[in-house]
């Protein structure tokens, strides 16, 4: 399935973009980090949490072909 | 006052203090109201390594972070016995002086509204996804994050 | 920012908003601060016995009140790391959905005015002698007393 | 000697007046108190604190001669 992932603030310095379309089977939130790993090689280093459908997830969660972002830690105030 | 869905809370930029003041004004009307309080973040000059911060811009997961400023406003209504609450967070470069976060509860009695503000600060500084890029006066910059 | 000596924290009527905005404009020179906490008393049209107040007629023991008020702002600026603190009382007639005290705290970090400001507001509440003379429509009135 | 002896709110109320001067002998709070109750005999329905000198002081408390204020309870705010 096709798939929106957004990046923000020092993740799309990493990607060097703030979204992008990924095609991917379907799976684990784990599956698209480890294809995001490979595409980005600096992510790793960067600590960030994942939402999909706006909502945090971890990598058990099953991947529902909804919006995903990457998020760095909050700076909100 | 319960809003049925999420509003913007951004703002383009510095939150003005006539806008405050104004805000404040437009409470003068709800004569069930003693006592309102106001948080507001003002974004510091901090020096860091020799380098001094001199604006944050700021990003937002904007969706999301308007839909957890809902969450957050709804949880803080069903917590307490609050008369109106406004919350307006800036987007985009905020120089070190000028506000980024103004929050504003009222209700009839005090007691409810500092522990309704500090909820509902502590809760936008965890929940809502908004990313500050610290710009040095050299123009290098670091990202900001919460404690 | 302490005072050697008490100052006058009364003002003749209301608070206004531009009054509270102007205050809030005066703070974005001051870059190492990150967070200010503001406390705004109004006035409230309480209904008692089927009688509805419609203003409040402040009086104080000046003397001891300024001495009382510069006490709870030096033991504020003892216990809190504060960049600043400013309180501003209302003396003679303030009507419904007017303000009557402003308390505004300052400080590098938020933590700090949360719990600045209700020690400085309580400690007002309970420490200074203020009276206050509930006015209702019909001219009557009976004498506020703080809980 | 000679006290200047305040009086706020609804205290004032009772007295008719906001201020005036006491001739009295050297002695407790307690002494000046019934002197005042003897004068105004509905401020023992009132409810308030006595200060000397602008400090809370109780009926045990000397007589210094500094002023002497009846305040009934605060309501700042």
């Amino acid at each position: 399935m096709l798939i929106t992932i957004k990046y923000f603030g020092q993740i799309a310095e990493v990607t060097q973009k703030d979204e992008e379309q990924i095609e991917i089977s379907e799976g684990l939130i784990s599956e698209l980090l480890s294809t995001l790993n490979t595409k980005y090689s600096d992510l790793k280093h960067k600590d960030f949490q994942i939402a999909q459908n706006q909502e945090l997830v971890n990598l058990e969660t099953e991947l529902t072909g909804d919006e995903i972002a990457l998020l760095p830690p909050f700076a909100g105030g | 006052m319960k809003d049925k869905k999420p509003k913007n809370v951004f703002r383009e930029g510095p939150i003005s203090s006539d806008f405050i003041g104004n805000s404040i004004y437009k409470h003068q009307t709800k004569t069930s109201i003693g006592a309102h309080n106001i948080f507001l973040g003002q974004v510091r000059a901090d020096e860091i390594d020799g380098k001094v911060v001199s604006a944050i811009e700021y990003t937002a997961y904007e969706d999301m972070a308007n839909q957890k400023f809902y969450e957050i406003r709804e949880a803080a209504f069903e917590k307490f016995e609050l008369t109106c609450m406004h919350i307006y967070h800036s987007l985009g470069t905020v120089k070190i002086g000028e506000i980024c976060l103004f929050v504003f509860v009222s209700s009839p009695r005090r007691k409810v509204v500092f522990e309704a503000l500090e909820f509902i600060v502590e809760a936008i500084k965890a929940d809502v996804p908004v990313f500050g890029k610290e710009i040095f006066e050299d123009n290098s910059h670091q990202w900001k994050k919460n404690t």
